[in-house]
């Protein structure tokens, strides 16, 4: 359950084909777009879209398999263009009916280097390769 | 030409590239600029054009799309030059080093002259590193000179 | 009109807001955080700053009584002083000062005596 | 019409910004017809991180997304770490969250007022108001022991007390600030040639803004009276104050609610200062964060949103940040249009962009 700082946001179940008609509603009762987030799992994506009105929140929560479609909701909110190209950069996630699509190149283009998967396989993170890798430079400089 | 050079020491002019730092070593590189450090008593200017400039100042974390640019500015700035690095970002990749999109240093990309720690870097220590950096300038101009004499 | 007066003569007659940075220098906040300092005689290596620290700049190798720092890493937060079991890490008020070449600081210290060790001598 | 069209890159090393981005401006002889962002040069990818930092060593990173703000991202990003564990913060924590907060927002407003008297070419209130500045950034320094990042917060509270003769200055600071913004107030909202070029320049209607996101004072300035403060977080449920609210959405609408709440800002100082209890700072954090939480905050360039997801280890799964600037570039891009290439300068830095918080 999402918290909010006070109290517990109210929560919708909803799924990928009905997503752009819950968008709509909300737009109609005067409900703005705040962000969406994604959670990576094994092999699909739990995606929260986070809408308010005053100061009261609801969320849009929805699974949907890796590859798959998701339908944009930039052309009900313009700014939800930003963060559905960064979704698509960080995590691969297609949309469909994006406003401006940058292609999953908004943070990082061809010949560079690509996000790696949430479970950050294939990232030197531990300590003793870092000084390693640090020893190795210094070697090669040397 | 030798006159040029030496005079070139006593008043650089300095650009500044943000590399991708978080702003702290930024505001900091321009507080030197405001009235309580006041650089320019010491004749060190900011300019806007690389091609004006002696000394480039880089904060911040190099990645692969502004690695370009960095370079492109660099290259622009006419010899001789000095680079310095400032910031635990600049110098080593801070607490960044382990993202995926962090080069870990500027050095990895263009050669830095002086280093300038700090998170975020003091004024003072920003002052000095500049003044540590026309030391080294002076070297360089030096050396052109016998250069030019040679030829 | 009359009210840019005060600040024209403010500026005019008055001392100047500049710092003259090199030739005076401003005595250090109390609260300032400048260098990592260890006093390695005290220190049993045992890697809890090094656990702390979000920047990783701090290496310690227990075998070699080896405590490593990187200060071009380093963000001074002071989280490894406040870790430290023994109280021998210390911020002192200090700003480091830049240099030409990146080095590390590295203290070898006396490795820590056993306590078991040390009930079989006595 | 098609040959008079041109395309003009703004950016990524422009002088009246600091950091890099691009914007693609299409022409059409001055007018600005149509405006891309292409952003990416400070992205450093910094929220995967939380897989190898522990949730006590990210409060370092994240106050180090923004340089100007660093003191309310760590601070959002504890709150968001104590609603998931159910930490109850002491009191005198909540207030120095507080003060340290209304600090940052007073030297970032200063700083972007400067700033912004750059982009217009008048160098002297640049150097007043950095001027001004400086004393605030002093005392965050005296209280703190850092100029601008200050790595205070912690989670379960904050991690260096202030002592009362200090508290007492803080007033004393608040005093002499107030009065010399007030003189730079005057001679900046009444001058002619700095109400020629922002009165009636990028205007957003109320609905507009609403609809786009915008947050923070390019919402309020539109007429939208929203400020996340108003939720009550850390210690602003204990204190009075109405959020700044202007009409016209227009830039000088937005100059001006950034003065008038640097002015609440001084005032919530006054009051905090005036109701701190004494007590503990800090409460011992045991366990690790599980669930998810989202938490708004006001930060100087508007509402920031932190999404976290803990799954009981010591690693977060998962940490989501919407900085304020990314949710203003929306905004942005619709204010573009219709302009003049001159104005852009101007418009970009009416919505205080930080790049380093919009890419992370």
């Amino acid at each position: 359950m999402l918290h909010n700082q006070t109290k517990e946001t109210n929560e919708v179940q909803t799924t990928a084909d009905k997503l752009f008609a819950e968008t709509q509603k909300l737009a109609d009762n005067g409900y703005r777009f705040i962000i969406a987030d994604v959670f990576e799992a094994e092999d699909n994506f739990e995606l929260i879209y986070q809408f308010g009105k005053d100061y009261d929140a609801t969320t849009l929560r929805l699974t949907v398999p890796k590859g798959a479609e998701i339908p944009s909701i930039s052309p009900i909110f313009f700014n939800a263009l930003l963060i559905e190209n960064e979704n698509q950069d960080l995590y691969g996630l297609k949309y469909k009916g994006l406003v401006v699509d940058f292609g999953g190149r908004l943070y990082m283009s061809q010949d560079e280097v690509e996000a790696p998967p949430q479970s950050m396989a294939g990232m030197n993170v531990s300590l003793v390769k870092k000084w390693n890798k640090k020893a190795d430079t210094a070697k090669k400089e040397g | 030409m030798g006159l040029i050079n030496n005079s070139r020491a006593k008043s650089p002019w300095v650009v500044h590239f943000d590399c991708g730092s978080c702003n702290g070593c930024d505001i900091e590189v321009l507080a030197c600029l405001t009235p309580l450090y006041d650089i320019e008593r010491f004749g060190i200017l900011n300019i806007g054009n690389p091609k004006h400039a002696d000394v480039l100042l880089v904060t911040g974390t190099v990645n692969p799309r502004n690695e370009r640019v960095l370079r492109n500015v660099y290259e622009q700035i006419p010899e001789p030059k000095v680079v310095v690095a400032i910031g635990a970002c600049a110098c080593t990749g801070g607490v960044f080093a382990d993202c995926y999109n962090v080069i870990q240093g500027v050095d990895k990309i263009i050669p830095v002259d002086v280093y300038v720690p700090g998170c975020a870097a003091r004024p003072e220590a920003i002052i000095d590193g500049v003044v540590l950096g026309l030391q080294k300038f002076q070297e360089k101009v030096e050396k052109m000179n016998k250069k030019a004499v040679g030829n | 009109m009359f009210g840019m007066l005060s600040p024209i003569l403010k500026n005019g007659f008055g001392k100047p807001a500049t710092r003259l940075y090199p030739f005076e220098k401003r005595e250090a906040f109390d609260k300032a955080r400048g260098q990592l300092e260890i006093d390695i005689d005290k220190c049993i290596f045992c890697g809890m700053c090094q656990r702390k620290c979000p920047s990783t700049c701090l290496n310690v190798e227990k075998a070699a009584s080896k405590w490593e720092l990187d200060p071009y890493n380093c963000v001074i937060c002071g989280v490894c002083v406040e870790a430290c079991p023994t109280k021998c890490l210390s911020l002192n008020k200090v700003y480091r000062t830049p240099v030409y070449v990146k080095e590390n600081q590295i203290k070898i210290g006396k490795p820590p005596v056993k306590k078991t060790a040390a009930k079989e001598n006595a | 019409m098609g040959d008079r069209r041109t395309v003009i890159p703004f950016g990524p090393q422009h002088p009246v910004l600091p950091e890099p981005i691009q914007l693609k401006l299409v022409l059409e002889d001055e007018k600005v017809v149509e405006a891309l962002p292409q952003i990416g040069y400070i992205h450093r990818g910094l929220e995967r991180l939380v897989k190898v930092r522990d949730f006590n060593q990210m409060v370092f990173v994240a106050e180090r997304i923004c340089g100007i703000c660093s003191f309310q991202h760590a601070m959002s990003y504890c709150l968001s770490i104590e609603r998931l564990m159910n930490i109850e913060v002491p009191e005198r924590a909540d207030y120095l969250r507080v003060i340290w907060s209304e600090l940052h927002r007073v030297h970032s407003h200063l700083l972007w007022l400067g700033l912004m008297a750059d982009a217009f070419g008048f160098e002297a209130m640049f150097m007043e108001t950095w001027k001004i500045r400086e004393a605030v950034v002093d005392m965050m320094e005296a209280t703190a022991g850092s100029r601008v990042i200050i790595s205070t917060c912690q989670v379960g509270g904050v991690r260096r007390d202030i002592a009362p003769e200090l508290l007492q200055q803080i007033v004393k600071l608040a005093d002499d600030v107030q009065r010399r913004v007030k003189a730079i107030e005057h001679s900046v909202l009444n001058d002619y040639t700095i109400k020629k070029r922002t009165v009636d320049k990028g205007v957003i209607s109320k609905e507009q803004a609403w609809k786009l996101g915008a947050a923070g004072p390019v919402l309020r300035a539109s007429g939208v009276k929203w400020d996340a403060r108003m939720i009550g977080y850390a210690g602003y449920k204990y204190l009075n104050f109405e959020p700044v609210v202007e009409t016209a959405g227009d830039c000088y609408a937005r100059t001006k609610v950034r003065f008038r709440e640097m002015f609440v800002a001084l005032d919530l100082l006054r009051q905090a200062v005036a109701k701190i209890p004494a007590g503990e700072i800090n409460v011992k954090v045991k366990g690790n964060p599980e669930g998810e939480a989202f938490i708004q905050v006001e930060q100087p360039r508007g509402e920031v949103t932190y999404t976290v997801k803990g799954n009981g280890t010591k690693n977060l799964e998962k940490m989501h940040v919407r900085t304020p600037t990314f949710a203003n570039i929306p905004a942005f891009l619709t204010m573009l249009p219709g302009c003049e290439l001159a104005d852009v300068p101007v418009l970009a830095l009416t919505i205080d962009p930080c790049i380093s918080c919009t890419e992370r």
